[in-house]
């Protein structure tokens, strides 16, 4: 049994946190950090939480020491935050965007900042099991990708390793509004937000830099806000470098994910869900790919779908933290998915 | 709906046709109709807009 | 052609004013008033009026005289801007909620605030045509009643004037979100809001007052916020003193509703939209009524749904302007609305 | 460990019994029935199933002998069926209607066909634990009553049991489209099913006589199928004999429930989520029930709130096998819900 | 005043024909064809017609001559029913994809079946008044093209004409779920097309060949089913030759649009609604289109956004015959379309 | 569009006004425009029309 605290309690990523440790049987839950609503009770902003738990928030300042401390706060709020309560955690597990770069040069072109700590980002390993398993069973510090970024990275490395892909891919990413974080702005409206195809980022969207940096592929990447609270699905064209076949492809990705607990490879002739789609991940740590391929053009369109707050986010996070502490890796994340939904 | 008489700039941002009043004075702001831009009334005799300096609101998720 | 200005014309309600009046063909909009936008242009928040108007938000202390003044701003902010712009129209029609009861105890009761000018309320007309149309042919200031209000009284009006009610009545209302209007504020986000069946009011509800003066029945009111951006539907159990059969009901609706244009009787024996259902009715001046009878328990369900923004608002409001200035009343209330929607 | 099947395993409910009983530790499931899909993969028509199974659809009359057998098929389906599968089981989970009432005459009167086996309907244990959990203990046979009626007579008992309920109880249900089951007809398309507010049952609800059954209290139901895939709410009107405040009420809920873990009494001042809400619920068994009172008319409004495809159907009848069995009454039901949803 | 038909007009688009037409003030609706349900009223499938029309559904050998026939049948029932009907109609539109293509070795190719009319595909003009209003003016047969189709040409066709397009373009597209019409079928059920994000075509979609046809520009087409009804975007990937950028694109959008009654140029730097989206537009003849530019790939992203029942088929329609008869382009496609919705 | 001269006759079921075409022979079917129950012609002179039987389809969740 371990101790865990969750910095950005209050916020999606940080309710989402909640939810999986309160029901993980190998920790603790020590601390709930939230500056707005030190002193509430935790389930006052997590309906789902009463019942589950007594939890009140705890002050930042309040934060003591702990075995893992995971980091879910706004864009650059982590600059300042994560080089501080590393010191409180023998693992920190930071769910920002302010380590996920190494590269502090691309950090200031996508963030329009620089980054004040760029002597910390090569000590960061990227939260992604699937690639840095090894890393991860010994790190101190873990950086989750964006959840758009986990998707596209788990859809295109079967074929970035082996080697066929031939230029820049586009993606193309849709989100839902969970995605936006607990703020009340305008634009996440229910009224302007509802049944929206906003594209919000027609081009270069931050994700692009984390992909290339994961994949060695250049990435050109969009995003729309859809219809949903919880979802993210990317669609990414790929050029390759000679016609590939169905065949050719399931082959690559089973090679990688054949073995994987929370990948499953869905690329399917018959059904109603026939490629990734993420409603049906909702509450669960899976991230589904597929592919169709086009062998007149060359082209493989590889798909990925996973529940933004969960693999994409907190879930990917505990299943790190799973790695980190020599657990079986479902642990806490066992819950399949409704069907219907 | 203009009351008062109206002159036709180009935007300098995108070339779209703003309707400025001509009692407009420096420093106002007027919005360019096509592409929403703030524009700062930077000058009056002759009519002169530059693009206002803008947050930049983040609008993703 | 007249001239006309809408106060509050940023918010839900005022841009559905302006899309009416815009395409009205005996109308010219002269003021579009916004404290927080003057000078922008109109169809920045309202991006359905692009390409259909230059016009831009005047500030209130420039608004002029108009022959008629819409107003629509939030809760209380009538009680002081209504009575300063009653001078400036040779019509006002107010469809805030602070001039519909003529009692000004029962609005301390329902709105937690004294009235503070309760010598106008006498003056105000209802703004329902299927009840007032002979005053408000020569009314110079109209009161809407509330969404949910016009609903009811066009639902319960049969039967409370044929004398058929035993007594209290229970009205559930349902509504979407652009019922709370154009703020944001976090119960209003799209992650909390979607999907909701959210009890706003389990009892009590401020339209109980407007009913009842609107129909002699007292009436018991809850409202749900569900899932849709538009659309109100409220369901009435009302005792009756016999039991009533379909036909007997229908007869009391034919009779007040068979020559309104904006009054729909559906009550279907097949067919998938067999009652009232706002959804088809999103942009239409529609007020869909309808009923199913219970002998057994002498109870009647009446059932009523509108566009909360038009035919329970702006082109309610419209509808009246019609009628004052003597012109068909459907002018600019043309839409059929949409199917499938 | 015990062997259990599904027959109707191919239904939403079914499938939904599948996801439960798959997880659950104490059980393997030998057999999910299908008429139309015997031999095919049942994760060909759950998706959410995917990589949790490798099991196939068994024929109806392939069925064998079981420890307890669930049957979930279509209205009037069961009439035939479950007096066939009684022998097939120690203990038989009917979670149709036909078994729902113990007097014959009012299935006939709401089912319109006469019951085939009236001389069973006695040796039905409702599936309701909070009500009849000894008799669940050792019952061969448990009948699930409708989802919809699951939350009403959760909603009801507490006032019922206390005797202060004055007369007929009004019932107004919101359910989802995942109610209607997994057939395609015309009133289930999306284009005309979604966003509707559709009052399909105005009056004489069929749970009418199955609330009354269980709670002694007359009960008057209308039902609106509203946007959702899952979820059931009611919100029941019920006279009281005396002016009941939020305290007094709240206690008679707490007597009945404080011990139960499903059923969570919310009646909140603050908050966004302060009344039952089925979208915070989906996939857990919960049955969250609340109240607001209105003294001046000695009234109580109590709502409830549930997924109606878990505890209003599969994970009731999990619940009532745990019972069954002497396990832990949660085991295989730990979900605990999203937020946001 | 012309008379004019509806063959298919129990479906999507022929409902939506017959509520532009039956207020079009230059036509009378002589007939309305349905082959299931000849002899009922149209507003019983089509309830917004409800107080608006009395007219009955006609059987097709029941079919007179009229000025106009809209033929608005189902994939493939055209290539033997539009021939046919031209003998009927001074003008005939179809609004099906068998007399799109001029190719019948393409139509083979992307429709699985051969052509059975292939001398007739010459006498067809695409019913796109953008491109072709010169040859509307006098055609005596008119094919619409797919809906995401015309949004494709409309986004793509100023970049082709000004020959800046460097290879092949990719379309995503994105619809709602009244794309599919209106039979049940499962995929379609409420439940299962409910927030789905299904890529239905990742490679190869039909409307490619369209695409091509119309600009000249080889386009590789996806597209995924979204949640909404009515709606359809596509988000095309544009290789350019050499680095432009906004203003650059903008001056080619505004030379080919600035004059059309139909196409707004949305491409914004603050507010909600930047880019095209489909919501805003539901019920309007409005093809909003816009861009976005990245100069340092040589990229330019077009988007497109309309109704696909309306500028997408059935307004489309109605403007293409407003063209044919010299009448005002705008007549009875005068909506602007909803805020908030 | 009817064609042909109607008759208007009151629905059995709710007493709408229901249009029957001059010609129309018994057996056929009509629809109540207000309740939308269709009624079988059970005579033509007088005009007769009576609820048809109906499978009651079931409408609910
Ligand atoms: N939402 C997603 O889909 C998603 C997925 C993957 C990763 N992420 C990342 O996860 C992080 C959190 O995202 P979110 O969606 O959960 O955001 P959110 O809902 O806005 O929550 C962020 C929380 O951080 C706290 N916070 C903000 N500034 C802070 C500061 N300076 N010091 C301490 N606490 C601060 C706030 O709580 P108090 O005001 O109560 O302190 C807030 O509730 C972001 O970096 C985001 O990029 C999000
Ligand atoms: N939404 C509905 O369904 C509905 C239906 C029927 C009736 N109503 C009633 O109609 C009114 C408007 O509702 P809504 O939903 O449109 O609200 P809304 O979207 O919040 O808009 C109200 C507008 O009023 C303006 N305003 C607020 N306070 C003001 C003040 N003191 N002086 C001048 N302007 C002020 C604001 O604009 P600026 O800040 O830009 O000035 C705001 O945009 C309310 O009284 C409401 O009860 C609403
Ligand atoms: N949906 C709900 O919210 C809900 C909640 C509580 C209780 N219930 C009750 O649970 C039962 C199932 O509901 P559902 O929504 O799951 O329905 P459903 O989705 O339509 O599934 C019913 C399944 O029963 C099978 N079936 C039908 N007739 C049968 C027969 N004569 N013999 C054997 N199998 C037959 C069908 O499978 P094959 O054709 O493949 O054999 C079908 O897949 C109903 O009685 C319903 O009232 C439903
Ligand atoms: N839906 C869209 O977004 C959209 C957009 C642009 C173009 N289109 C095209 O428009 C056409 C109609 O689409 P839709 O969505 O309206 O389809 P729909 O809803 O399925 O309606 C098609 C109608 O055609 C009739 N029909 C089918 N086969 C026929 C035949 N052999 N002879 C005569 N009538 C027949 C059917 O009516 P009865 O059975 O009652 O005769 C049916 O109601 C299709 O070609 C489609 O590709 C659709
Ligand atoms: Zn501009
Ligand atoms: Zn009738």
């Amino acid at each position: 049994m371990i101790d865990v605290a969750v910095v950005g309690a209050s916020g999606y990523i940080g309710g989402e946190l909640l939810r999986l440790l309160l029901d993980h049987r190998e920790v603790r839950v020590g601390a709930a950090v939230s500056t707005r609503l030190a002193g509430s009770r935790v389930d006052r902003v997590h309906p789902n939480l009463r019942g589950r738990t007594d939890l009140t928030f705890t002050a930042l300042d309040a934060l003591g020491d702990h075995d893992v401390v995971f980091v879910a706060v706004g864009q650059t709020a982590g600059l300042d935050l994560v080089p501080r309560l590393r010191e409180r955690a023998k693992c920190l597990i930071d769910l920002g965007a302010d380590f996920r770069l190494r590269d502090p040069g691309l950090y200031e072109r996508y963030y329009g900042t620089a980054h004040t700590a760029p002597e910390l980002l090569g000590s960061f390993v990227p939260g992604v099991p699937e690639t840095h398993r090894a890393e991860l069973a010994v790190a101190d510090a873990v950086s989750m990708p964006g959840c758009m970024a986990v998707a596209s990275i788990l859809a295109l490395r079967p074929l970035a390793e082996a080697g066929v892909v031939a230029g820049a891919v586009t993606v193309d990413g849709r989100i839902g509004s969970s995605g936006s974080g607990v703020r009340a702005e305008q634009m996440n409206l229910h009224a302007e937000r509802s049944g929206t195809m906003r594209l919000f980022a027609p081009t270069n969207h931050r994700h692009e830099a984390e992909i290339a940096q994961a994949t060695g592929v250049r990435a050109r990447m969009s995003a729309t806000g859809v219809e949903a609270v919880r979802g993210a699905q990317v669609v990414c064209r790929v050029p390759v470098r000679e016609p590939l076949g169905d065949k050719d492809v399931r082959r690559l990705y089973r090679q990688h994910y054949q073995d994987e607990p929370f990948v499953r490879i869905i690329a399917q002739r018959r059904g109603l869900y026939r490629l990734p789609e993420p409603k049906i991940l909702s509450g669960t740590n899976y991230c589904d790919v597929g592919f169709a391929t086009d062998p007149d053009t060359s082209t493989v369109v590889a798909v990925a779908a996973l529940d933004n707050l969960v693999k994409g986010g907190a879930g990917g996070a505990v299943q790190c933290m799973n790695v980190r502490m020599g657990w079986p890796e479902h642990l806490g994340l066992e819950f399949p998915g409704l069907h219907p939904v | 709906m203009p009351t008062a008489e109206t002159t036709v700039e180009a935007c300098p941002e995108c070339e779209g046709r703003v309707g400025v009043e001509s009692e407009v004075r420096a420093g106002e702001i007027v919005e360019c109709p096509e592409c929403a831009a703030e524009l700062e009334v930077v000058g009056v005799s002759p009519l002169m807009l530059a693009l206002a300096p803008e947050a930049d609101e983040d609008w993703g998720e």
